[in-house]
């Protein structure tokens, strides 16, 4: 039987159900940032240790064919863009880097904190994307043969 | 209305910048014009057209007797020089050649007459950095070596200047950033380091001993013209002018410090010169005589009496006239031949008669033969220390009397050695390869033979040309008397006297000619080139003599060399700490753990 | 003060292995060490004794209660993710190192010496 | 208002360098030059206008003790003018330089991050901003040091990056303390609070001298410079070896030891004594270095040593010298390296034995080689010789004739193996006859700028210039009160 790569059916199986969770636990952890401890950086490594997951049960390449690496690797400078937009956007209307500009909403609602939401969904999305980005990149890493002289 | 002082420091760094972006047959046009018009201002300011420049409300360039004596012969020298190197240099280094010169004779200009020590350290650092340059300019690897080892001892002599002009501004604030008029008195670790760190780039730039090794060296490699410019002309100027401030105007010098200097003015005379005999390259060989000729300027301004100043100050412009003349007669001969070895020339003398005379003047100037300018200046040099030695106790009375007996002797082997040097150039046989050999160009012997008459016109009207026009008159801003010196040699009766004496030669010549010319027998075989007797083995016999063997030995391996033995423990301290980084990330970590330790250490013990 | 000793005793095992262990990633975890020491100093600086959690939820009654002091969590937050960055391309260095010199040692990584 | 964009504009442009870049470069090049450009003339301005005057720009609209401050005042100004203009040249000589290792926008992002990190140091005025944003430097830094993909250049980076982070985490052992006595981030504030706790000031101030005296590699905490200032690209040496050195080491320890803890005198004679021991130590090894790189690099230590002695000396005078040197030393060290690069690209050697004779193939690059050593070794007209010269002035009249000698020697050396350099580098014997080897021509403007510079920068020294130019900065420096006040302003 040719050895499949990645980890046994078991993992795989359990890893196919259990990352969708995983990435909701995210989710929900970068979204409610502003009223419990977490945020987008928390936030933003669950769901990076969700695709991780993937990749340790089903190896790399399975994952380099599934997912499209090179958005994700965009998307991690356009994150870091829209959080320096954001922060102009503050500065053109609220009177400073990074001021607030969106409505404040009502305490203990999750609209509840103006800016503070947004900026951490792109901080989520950027952490997501950058340590997964990391991580499969050290994965996919090959020695060249023989040392250099 | 700009001041002459500004004008003459700021047309040929004008001149210079603008010639490095024109055409070469401009470039000599412009720069002899502008030297020109400088001899015409150094004569308006002779005759008393230099007033005080002012920069941000202090004065910055004025003139004083020394000042103006030294600037007026820089004009002279640099302008007979310009002539000569108008036809000589090498096409390819031409580009460079010309506005170096101007700007070297900016610098020099600048830093003699300035009064403030922060320039004159700007115009000192650039007269060496010029000099650098121009060691370049051959571009090949000797003269990269020697440009190298030039720049070391010159530039690196200025960074102690500059430690002993702050020195000096820091134990006499009153007096501001003056260099003219502070006199400090000599006591105190601080006093004495200022002293000898002003004394190191005065010596180094006139080359005095020890630091004088890269006088030979550059002579060796430079571009003859730059050679006779600036170690055999300028730098002597500048490094002597330095001194004479040195002795007379920053400090109040003590007895030791006069017998120390001295002293070190004798070793340099000897040293110099018995390096000099043994030399089989012409440029070498003129270039430890440009070191030892050093050694009797300092001996004349360290000795500090009015005399003996005179002397050393006449002795500095004469030494510029006669190096330069020798330096640039080589320069003929080597443009003609191609090598400056003495082994490799002979014979030319008939065929570049001007250049034989000029050469032979100024070799007899630089020995100290009686009529030319040489002698007069040695004699008053001796009579100074003569004159101190009557004012000291027994032990420098002793002392003193070694150093001048070094001196004298000295004067004697320079004439062996000259002897040897217009030998194996113009006299003894000729080489066949040399048969085609023309007179130098118009303009390169009328150089030279302007020198030679300069150096005639000083030997015999010593006394009321150069001496009571300008040197004498500096004593009086030292505040010393004009001695009596007079009378005690007069230069045109003993011309007289040495005319007798030849014209009586000339007459046993004539009545006793009988002289048989007769080939030389060689046991019936041809007389090869091979037999040829070179002028350099005159002296090889002193090389093998007992007591001087092992000091001729060591000298060529440069075993006296400051530079060579300083690079030598240089090169242990790097070892040294090479051997610590041993490139183990381990250990630099621990040395930022120990690192941060000591600090804390300090700060939980002292706080 | 046990406490503070402790994260001392961390930091002194950081400092141990960066000067004595010779396998890069050795070297790698010990400076990771160093910076978890330097981290849970800033916390144990920021505590308070009985102090209660700085989140503000409905109900909770604030008045005359001591807060543990938020910033330095908010400090140790951004220092982790330094942390982070810094090993992940401290790891890459070591693998690239391996394949070119084939040793872990770093006493035989040492081509720039002198 | 013009202060948060010293940091978003790199930034943004390191974003953007790697959104928009494909597989060519062109891209990446024209946002970094164009960042590079605006960068420079708000640096200018910045300078031009500040003059005496702070000003704070608090983040986010939030007051000061509930924000991150940025403070621009004289010596901000001045350090970012140096990083643009430095930046400037280098990406310049980059252009052209880098496309022989490879054609990758990585670069250009990287080198964007770096600039984002030292402006951030520069213009921050909160002590743990000042910390992520050299981290934000130095993990461009070790990145950019191992561009070049040799096994050297790895270790390099490797051991950088170690020693990096021990500094780091003293840093943050520092700012912990110091947060511990003061609860309190704002420089400022703290500079007020600190002097009431002198034993909490003295700790925390011997662990910052460490941590940042690494990072200014002085000299028992250097082994990692002449590893990693030799391996780097040509154009990333010099912003390491001129930029980075000086604002992440020196300038934090001014700002911190001059404007935070109020200069004490204990600090200041530790600045002296490791500023002596770097020049004197690290003269020596540069001389015994046959690559060219490595030498410059040590020579860097040595320089670094002069400013620190000046900032030592602490008077007026030897802060104007040593804040002069820290511009004169990024003008002539970065002209150097992109020297030492030309070289290497056309020869392919770094070894001063295998060059030699390089008049006739590299003319620039020789003259302006000859500038930048005549600079560095002190000489007149040169700007390096009037920073010595203030210097040494400056300890002599401070007192400290020994701590004058040693810079006089330090000079002296440092004109020594300067001169190898120009004389087996450039003058040697080796014939190099090698045709077709073109250099670009941003690498050769970089080179004949900076050379001018080296000229012009000596002007700085003239009174009416210097009281517009470096006088103000020394005011910032001495005068901690006023930085306290101008500052927190109203809310004292």
């Amino acid at each position: 039987m040719k050895q499949q790569p990645g980890l046994t059916l078991i993992a795989k199986t359990v890893t196919r159900i259990s990352v969708w969770l995983i990435v909701l636990y995210g989710f929900y952890i970068i979204f409610h940032g502003h009223l419990t401890p977490g945020g987008g950086f928390a936030g933003g490594v669950v769901i990076a240790l969700a695709f991780l997951n993937v990749m340790l049960a089903y190896g790399h390449e399975t994952v380099t064919r599934w997912l499209n690496i090179s958005f994700m690797h965009d998307l991690e400078p356009s994150a870091g863009a829209l959080f320096l937009t954001m922060g102009i956007l503050g500065i053109a209307l609220g009177g400073g880097f990074l001021a607030n500009v969106v409505h404040r909403g009502t305490l203990f609602n999750v609209f509840s904190s103006g800016n503070i939401l947004v900026l951490n969904i792109i901080i989520g999305v950027k952490v997501a994307m950058g340590l997964f980005v990391v991580v499969w990149s050290l994965a996919i890493f090959r020695f060249f043969e023989g040392g250099d002289k | 209305m700009v001041s002459n002082l500004t004008l003459i420091v700021a047309i040929p760094l004008i001149i210079g910048l603008v010639n490095l972006c024109l055409p070469r047959v401009l470039q000599k046009l412009l720069t002899i014009a502008g030297l020109a018009y400088l001899l015409y201002l150094v004569y308006l300011i002779y005759k008393g057209g230099g007033e005080a420049a002012h920069l941000y409300g202090s004065v910055i360039f004025a003139v004083d007797k020394l000042s103006l004596f030294v600037l007026i012969f820089i004009q002279v020298l640099s302008f007979i020089i310009l002539i000569f190197a108008l036809k000589s240099i090498v096409p390819s280094d031409e580009r460079f050649f010309f506005p170096l010169f101007s700007f070297t004779v900016s610098f020099c200009n600048g830093a003699v007459i300035t009064t403030n020590s922060i320039i004159f350290l700007v115009f000192w650092g650039l007269s060496g950095v010029v000099l650098y340059l121009f060691g370049l300019i051959p571009r090949t690897d000797a003269a990269s070596q020697s440009a190298k080892k030039t720049f070391v001892l010159v530039g690196g002599s200025d960074v102690f200047l500059i430690l002993g002009l702050i020195l000096v501004w820091f134990l006499n604030p009153k007096a501001g950033w003056g260099l003219w008029n502070t006199q400090i008195g000599l006591e105190g670790e601080l006093a004495y380091i200022a002293f000898f760190s002003i004394l190191i780039p005065a010596f180094a730039k006139a080359g005095g001993f020890p630091l004088h090794t890269w006088v030979p060296e550059f002579a060796k490699d430079a571009p003859i013209e730059s050679v006779a410019l600036l170690p055999a002309a300028l730098d002597k100027l500048l490094g002597i002018y330095l001194l004479a401030r040195l002795m007379f105007n920053l400090f109040q010098v003590t007895l030791t410090m006069h017998l120390l200097v001295i002293t070190l003015g004798a070793l340099t005379v000897i040293f110099a010169v018995m390096m000099a005999m043994i030399q089989h390259n012409g440029r070498r060989l003129l270039g430890y005589h440009a070191v030892s000729q050093v050694g009797y300027m300092i001996m004349g301004v360290g000795t500090g009496n009015p005399i003996a100043l005179l002397g050393g100050l006449f002795h500095m412009v004469n030494h510029t006239m006669y190096k330069a003349g020798l330096f640039l007669t080589l320069g003929s001969v080597e443009k003609k031949t191609g090598t400056a070895e003495l082994d490799d020339i002979g014979g030319l003398g008939k065929q570049m008669p001007l250049t034989f005379i000029a050469a032979v003047v100024c070799a007899f100037a630089i020995s100290g033969i009686p009529p030319l300018n040489g002698f007069y200046s040695k004699w008053l040099v001796y009579q100074g220390t003569l004159e101190l030695i009557q004012s000291v106790g027994r032990g420098a009375q002793i002392w003193l009397l070694i150093c001048l007996m070094l001196a004298v002797f000295g004067s004697a082997l320079t004439l062996a050695s000259f002897m040897k040097f217009l030998h194996s150039i113009y006299l003894g046989r000729r080489q066949e390869k040399w048969a085609g050999i023309k007179e130098a160009s118009p303009n390169q012997y009328l150089a030279t033979l302007g020198l030679a008459l300069l150096c005639l016109i000083f030997g015999l009207w010593a006394q009321p040309l150069p001496l009571a026009k300008f040197i004498t008159p500096i004593l009086a801003d030292f505040g010393l008397n004009p001695a009596a010196y007079l009378g005690s040699y007069q230069p045109i009766p003993v011309l007289l006297l040495f005319g007798v004496i030849f014209i009586l030669g000339l007459l046993v010549f004539v009545a006793i000619k009988k002289v048989r010319y007769d080939a030389i027998y060689l046991g019936g075989m041809e007389a090869l080139e091979k037999f040829r007797i070179a002028g350099t083995d005159f002296y090889n016999e002193i090389k093998d003599m007992k007591p001087l063997r092992w000091f001729y030995r060591n000298a060529e391996r440069k075993h006296f060399d400051v530079y060579d033995l300083g690079g030598q423990g240089a090169g242990w301290f790097t070892k040294l700490f090479q051997a610590v980084h041993r490139g183990i990330l381990s250990e630099y970590n621990l040395w930022i753990v120990l690192g941060t330790l000591v600090i804390i250490g300090v700060i939980y013990w002292l706080v | 003060m046990t406490l503070y000793l402790m994260c001392f005793a961390l930091l002194l095992i950081g400092i141990y292995g960066i000067i004595v262990k010779r396998d890069l990633v050795k070297i790698i975890i010990a400076s990771g060490i160093m910076g978890y020491a330097s981290n849970l100093l800033l916390i144990l600086f920021a505590y308070r004794k009985g102090g209660i959690y700085p989140i503000l939820e409905k109900g909770k009654d604030m008045t005359g209660r001591v807060m543990v002091d938020p910033l330095p969590q908010a400090l140790v937050l951004t220092s982790i993710v330094i942390e982070l960055g810094i090993t992940a391309m401290l790891i890459a260095l070591a693998i690239r190192i391996f394949e070119k010199y084939k040793t872990f040692d770093i006493t035989k990584i040492r081509r720039l010496k002198g | 208002m013009i202060l948060p964009f010293f940091i978003i504009i790199p930034l943004l442009a390191a974003f953007l360098i790697a959104l928009i870049s494909g597989e060519r470069d062109n891209w990446a090049i024209a946002v970094a030059v164009i960042a590079m450009l605006a960068l420079l003339c708000l640096a200018l301005f910045g300078f031009v206008t500040i003059g005496a005057q702070t000003q704070v720009y608090q983040m986010g609209a939030w007051k000061i003790p509930y924000t991150i401050c940025l403070v621009l005042d004289a010596l901000s100004a001045f350090m970012l003018v140096i990083i643009s203009g430095i930046g400037l040249t280098a990406l310049m000589f980059s252009v052209f330089y880098i496309r022989h290792l490879s054609t990758s926008w990585k670069y250009y992002a990287l080198f964007m991050l770096l600039i984002t990190g030292m402006n951030g140091v520069v213009a921050t005025g909160d002590l743990f901003n000042l910390f992520v944003f050299m981290e934000i430097a130095l993990f461009a830094a070790y990145a950019l040091v191992s561009y070049g993909s040799r096994a050297e250049e790895f270790e390099a980076s490797f051991k950088y990056a170690i020693m990096g982070s021990i500094s780091s985490t003293l840093v943050l052992v520092g700012i912990a303390i110091v947060y511990s006595a003061t609860s309190n981030l704002t420089m400022a504030t703290i500079a007020q609070l600190l002097p009431q706790n002198p034993t909490v000031m003295y700790f925390a101030g011997g662990i910052f001298l460490a941590a940042f005296g690494l990072k200014s590699a002085m000299m028992p905490f250097h082994a990692w410079l002449p590893d990693a200032h030799s391996s780097a690209p040509a154009p990333i040496s010099s912003m390491l070896s001129g930029v980075l050195i000086k604002t992440l080491g020196v300038y934090v320890l001014v700002r911190l030891f001059y404007n935070v803890l109020g200069a004490p005198p204990l600090f200041l004679k530790m600045f002296m004594i490791f500023g002596s021991i770097s020049i004197l130590v690290a003269s020596f090894l540069a001389m015994g270095q046959w690559d060219f790189k490595r030498l410059l690099a040590y020579s860097s230590i040595s320089q670094i040593g002069f400013i620190l002695l000046g900032l030592g000396i602490g008077t007026r005078w030897a802060i104007l010298g040593a804040i002069f040197h820290i511009l004169n030393h990024a003008i002539f060290k970065a002209l150097l390296f992109y020297n030492a690069g030309t070289v290497e690209m056309v020869l392919g050697t770094r070894d001063l034995r295998q060059m030699g004779n390089l008049t006739k193939i590299l003319p620039y690059t020789t003259a302006t080689s000859m500038c930048g050593t005549l600079a560095v070794a002190g000489m007149p007209p040169f700007n390096g010789f009037f920073s010595k010269l203030i210097i040494i002035i400056a300890a002599v009249h401070a007192g400290h004739p020994i701590y004058a000698s040693i810079a006089v020697a330090g000079s002296f050396l440092t004109l020594v193996y300067f001169m190898k350099v120009q004389r087996y580098g450039f003058h040697g014997k080796k014939v190099i006859e090698r045709e077709g080897v073109k250099i670009g021509w941003g690498m050769r403007t970089a080179m004949i700028i900076l050379a001018v510079l080296t000229l012009a920068t000596s002007l700085l020294i003239l009174p009416g210039i210097r009281t517009a130019v470096l006088d103000p900065v020394v005011a910032v420096i001495m005068n901690k009160t006023g930085y306290i006040t101008q500052v927190l302003g109203g809310n004292l």
